[in-house]
């Protein structure tokens, strides 16, 4: 399934589009798409850190996604680093 | 009982208003209003500020600033209003990054409320600041990692 | 380092004003800023208020408002600037009757001063509450007992 | 000495001119003006309550008076019952 991976925080770094679109196998965990995305940004973004990557979560647009969890059914999520807002 | 207002305020359109936060928390039954608002500094570890550009995840940090009211009305009971706003785009030093406020009968349970208010802001709301130095570096602020299964009574007490 | 402003305003001429403490609390050094504002309540102790007279010793409370400032940078150190005004006179429901602030360059700080200043101004300043109620009756509140030898570290913890 | 007492709170409803004068014989302590000011409480107001004044103050216009302190050159004190600010 294509998912939609909005990026915010220090990923817009490596994507100014603000967004990444990714091709994930069926059925879908977010830990796939966390496989998926890492695999990306290591062979396309010189900026990408993989550190950063672990200590993000996943998210849909009302809540934060569990590493075992389904990916939404709309197949749109953003990518969380660490916040630090206020 | 709880009314609650929660807003995103797009820098290039408005300001961060903190008199419409106290208004918005007042109530003839409530005798204290606590509210803190955050600043942005000319100063973060030792490095000359220009300013900060905050990113935000506008939907889910929305419903994060009303979990946080809803934490608030958990801890000193319904008899009390809040409000949750912060500024999102490029801020200048001195501008208003977050106000949040607390109306309730008593000090004591206004100050506990927006102490939790500004906590849930800061540790569980999707929001990024990059800092824009004087000489021309810009920097992602390292921040609190987010956890899947946040428990809803945690609050970090350091300062970020 | 420490700013200070200490005011006594008399209701018939003027009203306390939230947004001049904000000002004159910042600095661009200072990233929080926390406030208090206390408003006369339309029900204390279950009976309905009209309004409320604040009877005050002028001179001694304004000293007592500054070691409150004194306090909270004792507390915090010297990087702060505070804030207290508080009403005298007859005010209605909803009128502001306190107003403390304090900033400092982070929330931690922010919030710990100000409840300092409200703590001490609440327990240690000359000032008296007279509360109207709808019935006609008008009753002293029953207050903090001074004590001529106080701990300046004392702070009660109790509402009232 | 003759000594100016100013009235606040709940023992304005003793003398509506808010201050009261009394003579204490020196050399005066606070104590020596608490039992005079007790005296004409009693004697000459209705309203006078002994508790209140038992949980009040001396003050100077700058600091509290402790009891065994001498009373202020200038004469003029305050008497503070309990505070209830804010």
């Amino acid at each position: 399934m294509k998912i939609s991976i909005s990026l915010y925080g220090a990923f817009r770094e490596c994507d100014p589009r603000g967004s990444v679109e990714l091709d994930v196998p069926e059925p879908a965990k977010v830990s796939d798409l966390r496989a998926a995305f890492e695999a990306h940004g290591l062979a396309h973004w010189p900026a990408f850190k993989p550190g950063l990557l672990a200590a993000s979560v996943f998210a849909s647009e009302s809540t934060l996604l569990r590493e075992n969890e389904a990916l939404p059914a709309n197949g749109r999520v953003a990518v969380l680093p660490p916040v630090s807002g206020g | 009982m709880s009314e609650v207002e929660c807003l995103i305020v797009d820098i290039a359109q408005a300001r961060l208003d903190a008199s419409a936060a106290l208004e918005f928390v007042s109530d003839p039954g409530f005798g204290g209003i606590t509210m803190f608002v955050g600043r942005v500094r000319d100063l973060n570890h030792g490095r000359s500020v220009l300013g900060v550009s905050y990113d935000m995840f506008d939907p889910l940090a929305l419903k994060v600033f009303e979990r946080a009211c809803a934490e608030a009305a958990a801890l000193v009971g319904p008899r009390i209003r809040t409000y949750v706003a912060h500024a999102k785009g490029r801020l200048a030093v001195g501008d208003l990054a977050v106000v949040v406020a607390a109306g309730t009968p008593h000090r004591d349970e206004a100050f506990r409320a927006c102490r939790t208010l500004i906590e849930v802001v800061k540790h569980q709301a999707p929001i990024w600041k990059q800092e824009h130095y004087v000489d021309g570096d810009s920097v992602w602020s390292e921040g609190c990692s987010l956890c899947a299964a946040p428990d809803p009574g945690h609050t970090h007490s350091h300062e970020h």
